[in-house]
């Protein structure tokens, strides 16, 4: 779980520039509800809030919503707002707002796409009082605040949002503690201190304005500038960080490591159902029994993630971890594939039948892996094969990533997916999200097409009882990781390294994203 | 793509065929030179590296070794090992052939449209001329990564593409000098005396004007290899290129680059052959030139 | 008086151990003040290197030994290379051998003549600027004021002499040494520098000329010494060694030299070529009896231009008419830009008139197609100045005639068949005077003379019954000139061959010529007979010519 | 040597300069015109529908009615040859188009970025031409062991590639010994190492071509008669050799902008510069076409000013090519 990484026991001090370097893609809009990625939620996260957030428990908790309430049905929700907060742009936050936010995120203009699922089962909003907002629900949603708690759903000013898109994408009005001043593309995005801040989250460890006085975020793609950087004393935090460089770091007293997994699914590889080979459920086992996963994560991630054996994060809950299914058993992978039909071998040692070569595609996107992920699957490959499987990894660039997947043109992917809370199980494999948007992207990789699985979870989705939910998921669970249709790997790595002058930094346990409100610099 | 176009200044600099071979004999060819003999060496390493790569180094480059990884350099791994514990020496001397390859092939397509584009303007007639060398200006205008970066988002990222790429723009460089080349030997006073002896234009263009025109491609041709192998590297850095595991050293020395902080040895290496073959290029192709200057 | 310089047993040599395999070998001289000593010798016999050393300037890797060297009584010997400088320019001024690039072409002169004041004084630049002036005025380059704002480029190569002459006299250095001053200039340009010497000897200066050339020796030189392989083999007063030369080989030289030799006298002194002399044309034939003999080449009213860059068409050639007849040579001569190698490439097809006709043995030449020429390519050949530049550099000397003897042919003697190409190679290289053994070797491998001759062989292996030589023996130094004069002299015997010859040198051409025809500007200003053109000019041009022609006193026979 | 011998009648004069602009103008506008034809038609090419990479690429949600409005938008339901025009026009209007990733106007996008990367080029150039010039003239003065070692460092340093030399600097200068900083920074130390890396390996290749003409040039005759003169050794360099060493790299320097184009690209990712190199290699692995364009539109103007920049500097410094 996210860990405070000041330890101090000296006095905060107010001022001072903090300078942010990121590895992750320049956002192409700073306002995180037009599409929706990981980047955007990292920079909005300072000044942008959200109605809920969640302790480091997992426990919603208060934020720019003091309260709420859900009716017996579960098909309205009531959240009274904190009161006397102003947008930076001095409108202030009432239930007009909230209304004006969830128009702006359901607006197909807007192009969202993280905030408009997770709203999809709003149907209406409606202003009880000033300080009180109700949502209307097409069926209950046991998942309304996890999801509300996601920067991706973060509230902005109703007056700004009414600026065309290009405006409110370059400077985004919000009540954080930070207010976007200057964005040169391409180069950095400057934050300065919000003076008139009053709404920190309900764990926050100060109140009233933060200790810095302005943030320089920094776009830095290359790992080992980054690092660098960070050690030349030219940035104060950097993120992306690889694995060596954790260790190495980690020796350093000068540098402080924190480290966030995201929520939501962890990182696996998903086993295309769908077409040959892996609409056998035998050789989906045995290409799971064939890959050496546990020695490659030791050996590539040098103690900085754990292998998992879930389909969710470790920070979730509700996640079932089997590490039984997930064992790298060769032996036991050759007898599968023999049983398959797979029984020939061909002169460079792959798996025949038919005619037909074992052969799995594996298009890997080059600006969603770390290298040490890539190499992960290089590894993979390399004890594959001894199996018998060709497993052909095709680095691309996303959008090309994005065209094969909507081709059907893979046997093996992997893609992240961050969302707080087990729904993200309901995203990732109910049947529905087979079907392509028109845009030919959808959600579930492998393919799952499981009546049982559909039901379990769209009955998760709406059971407010917490152990009835739980058990739900777990039942849900249970046969998607025994159906072998995916490869958990390790959580969604999220470190950080902080020069040790940076005190009092934590990532919110939303989704991991590092806030600097409480942030100082002890220089 | 770089030093072709230095070629081409060196030609137009010095006035190109005008300098007499005999006005420096003090640096005249002589023996090899401990340099020269050097690169032989290397070069003789780098073919048989290529040709039987397991001779020299009998291991499975895409062999892994999870518990080895990061060996810094050692008896037992000369070069080190990689991230997943391959051995870099095996991974060098294997990727040398893939390497050579692309330097190869991407030159071999450079110079082949140089030489039709060249020849094309250099014998077609004016109107042709004007066209080509309206074109080479053109093509000029990008330099070259900026072509191979074009090329690649029409074709796609990879090995096959980035060697044309690499080949392609350095296409016009080749083309100016041949074309160059052709004008001077064709209006050379040689090709005047064939004339006059009586020689038909197809036997003068045959025995005279391409032979003496295409002999420096040989001299152009070696240094653009090195050139080549260091630009396709370039691609394979930015991720344009091979793709890993594959060893191919740009692609290794991109992967090594995300722990060049703990692990030097990752990038060290395969850089250092890249820059070493691209200097037994350089070496060797001089001293061809030296010598056939004063041949 | 002491001498200006004296030289007692320089020997200096390149590379290797000091002493070993010099290049000048024992040299002593004195040269007096006021007096001009010449130094003559064939190409590679160690003149400029002697006077480069002269300077502490014989270059790299090079090692000087000698008894005494002092300039106004001066011992320069062992002198540190930064007394050296305050010497140079000062004391002694150079000449290059090279005039037409020893001024930094990207400088303008007055920069380039103005360095040894900057150097050697303490003259404000306006002082330094009004002491190049009168010094271009004083070699004759007037209108110094916008003179010095020239570069090299700018400049024609007499006048780059007269800068390069400025810029060694302008301290005025009681010793001037000048390497070849004359060379590559047209005989009129050469007159006025030569006179220009001369006005400096007579101030009182001392100098060392620098020639191969005889004829201008002649004219300024008080005493001359004559170099062979690195040493003096001669030395004395002018008159004397130039009438009365002591050694054989300065006798050759001597002999070599074409200038007022009469037609067919043999110049050199070993007979080059193993055929017997055959006289084809009777002896006391003259000029009036040539219209019986038929024309072989025929040029009328041939005119060519050429676009300047900024648009301008210069006329290079301009109503120019000849006929050269059966066995007969004519000789064309004018100075540099004239016209002559534009009318020989007219002449060959190589360039096509803009008006006018060639025509060869009465056919149509230069208004048909290549293709209907090449039938009469074999009978025209032609001989370069550049003998290097005119053969493929990837062939052996074997490649070039086997490939000449392939074309077609214009003779009317058959040929045989490929498998004769190597004895007939070596019978044509037998024919000018070369052994077989070259035929393997490629022609940047052979001397110049050799070349030439290599040249000619070629052109001699399709039996051409015309040749067109431009300038094909200016390259070359006296007596290998003489030798390549002597043998395409026999051959126009032997094979009745017509001549074009084409020439700036007045000696070669009047020795070589049955008639002549001399061109100013594009134009024929003046033709007829050698000996009445040269006895008698009838065209202020030619007459202009004719006068700057430098001579020497014939010596007894 | 043919005598050429200026004339300097100053109508002739005029009319050759007002001929030299009008072609260099007439040729510049041809190359811009092949250039943009040629991308827009090359780009054409490109698999995929323009309108799903404005809307976010294939990951969005986009709905087939957003799909509609954006091909409407961009003009991408006009037959290939009005679009072509079209963008013709606007071209020449200075109108770049809208970048598709980066929701803004190409043409300030790459105004923005153009100058960091003239800066970055400059300075390379610059330095490059120093390195080159101090080692070409230190190695020819020495003997024989610093002339082989001049002629070996500038061979090395030619085949550096840009990404190794820029590691192994980070790795030396900013990481063991911890002096310059490894990414751009506001002053000047954040550019010595991008500059370096740049500057080498051009140094590298101008270094060849330098020392071979300033041998050339030392062992030419009007050195020697300079010498005769009494120039000294230090004399004959500034004040001969340098510049006979410096013009066929004059010539060379608008290839060189070029190639340093080309090494921006890999410079300004590694150092984290923002710049136009950057820009590119983002917007072709977003598919970006509008910023394609316009960075290559913009690196064919930068490409022709500095060819006239080099064609006149060569003028300048080489009064022969001024005869001509
Ligand atoms: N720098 C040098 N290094 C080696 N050998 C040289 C050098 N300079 C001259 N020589 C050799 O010294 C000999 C004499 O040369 P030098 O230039 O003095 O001849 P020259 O009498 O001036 O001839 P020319 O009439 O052709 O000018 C020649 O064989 C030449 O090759
Ligand atoms: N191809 C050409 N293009 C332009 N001008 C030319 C060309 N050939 C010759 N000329 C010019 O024509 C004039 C005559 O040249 P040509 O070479 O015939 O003179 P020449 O009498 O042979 O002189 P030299 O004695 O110097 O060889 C010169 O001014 C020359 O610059
Ligand atoms: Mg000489
Ligand atoms: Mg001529």
């Amino acid at each position: 779980s996210p860990s405070p990484s000041g330890t101090s026991s000296s006095q905060p001090v107010s001022g001072g520039t903090l300078t942010y370097a990121s590895g992750d893609a320049e956002p192409t809009c700073l306002d995180p509800h037009v599409g929706g990625n990981y980047p955007q939620a990292l920079v909005s996260t300072q000044y942008l809030e959200s109605l809920v957030s969640l302790d480091a428990d997992g426990t919603v908790i208060p934020w720019l919503a003091d309260s709420w309430t859900e009716s017996d049905d579960g098909l309205t929700w009531e959240f009274t707002l904190v009161p006397d907060v102003v947008f930076t742009d001095g409108t202030p936050l009432d239930a007009a707002a909230v209304q004006a936010n969830v128009a702006h995120l359901q607006d197909p203009e807007t192009a969202s796409s993280t905030g408009y699922l997770a709203l999809k089962k709003v149907v209406a909003t409606e202003a009880v009082s000033p300080e009180v907002v109700r949502f209307t629900l097409s069926a209950p949603d046991s998942a309304l605040l996890e999801s509300l708690s996601q920067p991706w759903l973060s509230i902005e000013s109703p007056t700004a949002l009414k600026r065309t898109q290009d405006e409110n994408c370059a400077a985004p009005v919000g009540t954080g503690p930070f207010v976007v001043t200057d964005w040169v593309k391409q180069d950095s995005i400057t934050l300065e201190r919000n003076e008139d801040y009053s709404s920190p989250p309900a764990d926050a460890t100060h109140e009233g304005v933060a200790y810095l006085e302005k943030i320089v975020w920094r776009f830095i793609p290359e790992s080992a500038t980054r690092y660098a950087a960070l050690q030349a004393g030219e940035v104060d935090v950097i993120d992306n960080v690889q694995p060596d460089t954790i260790v190495q770091a980690e020796a350093s007293d000068s540098i402080r490591h924190l480290d966030a997994p995201r929520p939501g699914a962890s990182n696996r590889i998903e086993l295309n159902s769908s077409t040959v080979p892996f609409n056998d459920p035998l050789v989906r086992e045995a290409f799971i029994r064939s890959a050496n996963v546990d020695d490659a994560v030791t050996s590539l991630f040098q103690g900085t993630a754990e292998r998992s054996y879930s389909a969710l994060s470790s920070v979730e809950p509700l996640g079932v971890s089997a590490p039984d299914l997930f064992g790298y058993e060769p032996d036991e992978a050759d007898g599968l594939l023999d049983e398959a039909g797979w029984t020939e071998r061909d002169s460079d040692g792959y798996r025949v039948k038919d005619g037909e070569r074992l052969t799995v595609r594996f298009p890997v996107s080059t600006n969603q892996s770390i290298p040490a992920e890539q190499s992960l699957f290089e590894q993979i490959q390399a004890t594959a094969k001894e199996t018998g499987f060709d497993l052909v990894l095709e680095p691309m660039d996303l959008s090309s990533w994005y065209a094969a997947l909507a081709a059907n043109e893979y046997n093996a992917v992997s893609a992240p997916y961050t969302k707080v809370g087990p729904d993200v199980l309901r995203i990732l494999y109910h049947s529905s999200s087979i079907v392509p948007a028109p845009s030919g992207y959808f959600a579930n990789l492998s393919q799952v097409s499981d009546p049982q699985l559909d039901t379990l979870l769209t009955d998760a989705s709406q059971e407010s009882d917490a152990d009835a939910r739980a058990a739900l998921f777990t039942d849900a669970q249970d046969l998607l990781l025994g159906g072998y249709y995916l490869l958990p790997l390790y959580d969604q790595q999220n470190h950080f390294l902080l020069d040790s002058e940076v005190e009092g930094t934590r990532a919110l346990p939303t989704v991991s994203a590092p806030t600097f409100y409480d942030t100082w610099l002890n220089r | 793509m770089s030093d072709i176009e230095i070629q081409a200044g060196l030609g137009r600099a010095s006035g190109g065929q005008s300098s007499h071979p005999e006005q420096r004999p003090q640096r005249a060819a002589g023996r090899p030179g401990v340099v020269e003999i050097i690169s032989a060496l290397f070069g003789l390493f780098l073919v048989v590296s290529a040709l039987v790569p397991t001779l020299l180094a009998p291991g499975d480059p895409l062999g892994i070794d999870p518990l080895a990884a990061f060996t810094p350099p050692s008896a037992g791994h000369w070069f080190g090992t990689d991230e997943s514990g391959r051995d870099i020496y095996t991974r060098v001397v294997h990727g040398t052939g893939s390497s050579l390859v692309i330097g190869i092939v991407a030159t071999a397509i450079g110079l082949g449209l140089g030489i039709l584009l060249g020849t094309a303007a250099g014998m077609l007639g004016r109107v042709v001329d004007f066209t080509v060398n309206r074109f080479l200006e053109v093509l000029f205008a990008f330099p070259g990564l900026l072509l191979a970066l074009l090329f690649i988002l029409i074709y796609g990222p990879g090995v096959a593409t980035a060697t044309v790429a690499v080949g392609l723009s350095t296409a016009p460089g080749y083309a100016r000098i041949i074309r160059g080349q052709l004008i001077s030997v064709r209006s050379s006073s040689f090709v005047e005396a064939a004339t006059v002896q009586g020689l038909p234009r197809w036997r003068i263009l045959v025995r005279h004007i391409l032979p003496n025109t295409l002999a420096p491609l040989l001299v152009l041709g070696t240094l653009g290899i090195g050139q080549a192998i260091v630009w396709a590297s370039a691609l394979s850095y930015l991720g344009l290129g091979a793709a890993p595991p594959a060893p191919e050293w740009g692609a290794m020395l991109s992967a090594g680059r995300t722990y060049i902080t703990s692990a030097w040895w990752m990038s060290f290496f395969p850089g250092l052959f890249i820059v070493l073959t691209a200097v037994c290029a350089t070496t060797i192709g001089r001293s061809i030139e030296r010598r056939m200057r004063h041949a | 008086m002491t001498a200006a310089l004296e030289v007692k047993n320089l020997t200096v040599g390149f590379g290797g151990r000091p002493g070993q395999d010099p290049v000048v070998q024992d040299v002593s001289f004195e040269v007096a003040a006021g007096e001009c000593l010449a130094i003559v010798g064939e190409s590679g016999s160690g003149k400029s290197v002697t006077a480069r050393s002269l300077l502490g300037l014989a270059g790299a890797h090079s090692w000087v030994q000698a008894d005494a060297v002092s300039i106004t009584g001066q011992s320069v010997l062992g002198l540190p290379e930064s007394a050296w400088r305050r010497r140079r320019g000062r004391d002694v001024g150079l000449i290059l051998q090279d005039a037409l690039v020893s001024l930094d072409p990207l400088r303008p002169i007055g920069r380039e003549i103005g360095d040894s004041l900057r150097l050697h004084t303490k003259l404000s630049a306006a002082d330094r600027t009004r002491r190049v002036l009168e010094l271009l005025d004083s070699v004759g380059l007037p209108d110094g004021a916008s003179r010095i704002r020239q570069r090299s480029g700018q400049l024609s190569g007499g006048q780059r002499q007269r800068a390069l002459i400025a810029s060694a006299i302008a301290l005025d250095p009681p010793l001037l040494i000048a390497d070849e001053p004359t060379t590559a200039l047209d005989v009129t340009v050469q007159a006025q520098v030569l006179e220009l010497l001369a006005e400096i000897k007579r101030r009182g200066n001392a100098i060392v000329l620098i020639s191969h050339d005889l004829a201008v020796v002649s004219r300024i030189a008080d005493r001359v010494a004559v170099m062979s392989a690195g040493r003096i083999i001669e030395t004395g007063p002018t008159a004397e060694v130039l009438q009365n030369p002591q050694h054989p080989l300065t006798r050759a030289m001597l002999a070599a030299v074409p200038v007022d030799k009469p037609r067919r006298t043999q110049l050199s002194a070993v007979p080059v070529a193993t055929i017997a002399p055959r006289s084809t044309v009777p002896d006391g034939l003259s000029v009036d009896d040539y219209p019986v003999r038929p024309v072989v080449l025929e040029a009328s009213e041939l005119r060519r231009s050429f676009r300047r860059p900024d648009g301008s068409r210069l006329v290079a050639v301009d109503d120019v008419s000849f006929r050269l007849h059966r066995a007969e040579t004519l000789g064309l001569v004018g100075e540099s830009g004239s016209g002559k190698t534009t009318t020989a490439r007219l002449a060959l097809a190589l360039e096509t008139p803009d008006a006018g006709e060639v025509r060869i043995f009465g056919e149509p030449w230069s208004a048909v197609q290549e293709k209907a020429r090449r039938r009469l390519r074999g009978s025209v050949g032609a001989i370069y100045q550049d003998a290097l530049g005119s053969f493929d550099p990837r062939l052996t000397v074997g490649d070039i005639l086997r490939h000449a003897l392939r074309a077609p042919a214009g003779g009317t003697t058959e040929r045989g068949g490929s498998g004769h190409l190597s004895t007939e190679s070596s019978q044509l290289l037998d024919q000018v005077g070369l052994p077989s053994g070259v035929l393997s070797r490629r022609p940047v491998d052979l001397s110049g003379g050799q070349r030439q001759r290599v040249g000619i062989a070629r052109a001699l292996a399709s039996r051409p019954r015309i040749l067109i030589c431009d300038e094909p023996v200016s390259a070359l130094d006296v007596t290998v000139q003489a030798q390549v004069l002597d043998l395409l002299d026999e051959l126009q015997q032997e094979l009745s061959l017509s001549l074009l010859f084409i020439s700036h040198d007045l000696g070669v051409i009047g020795h070589m010529s049955d008639r002549v025809a001399v061109m100013k500007d594009g134009r024929i200003v003046e033709t007829g007979a050698t000996a009445d053109v040269f006895a008698d000019p009838r065209h202020p041009y030619t007459q202009q010519l004719l006068e700057a022609v430098p001579r020497f006193p014939q010596r007894s026979r | 040597m043919a005598e050429s011998i200026t004339d300097d009648r100053p109508r002739v004069r005029g009319r050759v300069v007002v001929a030299f602009v009008l072609t260099r103008l007439g040729g510049a506008l041809f190359v811009l015109w092949a250039v943009a034809t040629l991308t827009f038609f090359a780009l054409r090419l490109i698999p995929g529908d323009p309108a799903l990479a404005i809307l976010g690429g294939p990951g969005s949600q986009a709905s087939p009615e957003a799909l509609e409005a954006v091909r409407r938008e961009y003009g991408l339901d006009q037959p290939l040859f009005v679009q072509y025009l079209t963008q013709l026009w606007r071209l020449m209007m200075g109108d770049l188009g809208r970048s598709y990733s980066l929701n803004m106007d190409v043409a300030p996008l790459v105004g923005v970025q153009l100058g960091g990367t003239m800066q970055l080029a400059f300075l390379s150039l610059a330095l490059a031409w120093l390195l080159a010039l101090g080692l070409a003239t230190w190695s020819t003065r020495g003997g024989k062991i610093a002339r082989s070692i001049g002629s070996g460092l500038e061979i090395v340093a030619a085949a550096l590639p840009h990404f190794w030399l820029a590691t192994v600097l980070i790795l030396l200068f900013s990481i063991w010994l911890g002096v310059l900083p490894p990414i751009s920074t506001p002053g000047i130390a954040g550019l010595v190492l991008p500059v370096l890396t740049l500057a080498i390996p051009l140094a590298g290749f101008l270094g060849q071509v330098m020392r071979e003409s300033l041998l050339t040039a030392l062992e030419s005759p009007f050195v020697l008669s300079a010498r005769a003169r009494g120039e000294s050794e230090r004399g004959v360099r500034l004040v001969h050799a340098i510049r006979h060493a410096a013009l066929p790299a004059i010539s060379l320097s608008g290839w060189a902008f070029g190639s340093l184009i080309s090494g921006a690209v890999v410079v300004e990712t590694i150092f984290a510069r923002p710049g136009l190199g950057r820009t590119l290699l983002n917007a072709v692995t977003e598919r970006d076409v509008p910023v394609v364009v316009g960075v290559v539109m913009i690196v064919a103007v930068v490409y022709i000013l500095m060819t006239l920049l080099t064609d006149v500097a060569s003028r300048l410094a080489d009064p022969r090519l001024r005869a001509a």
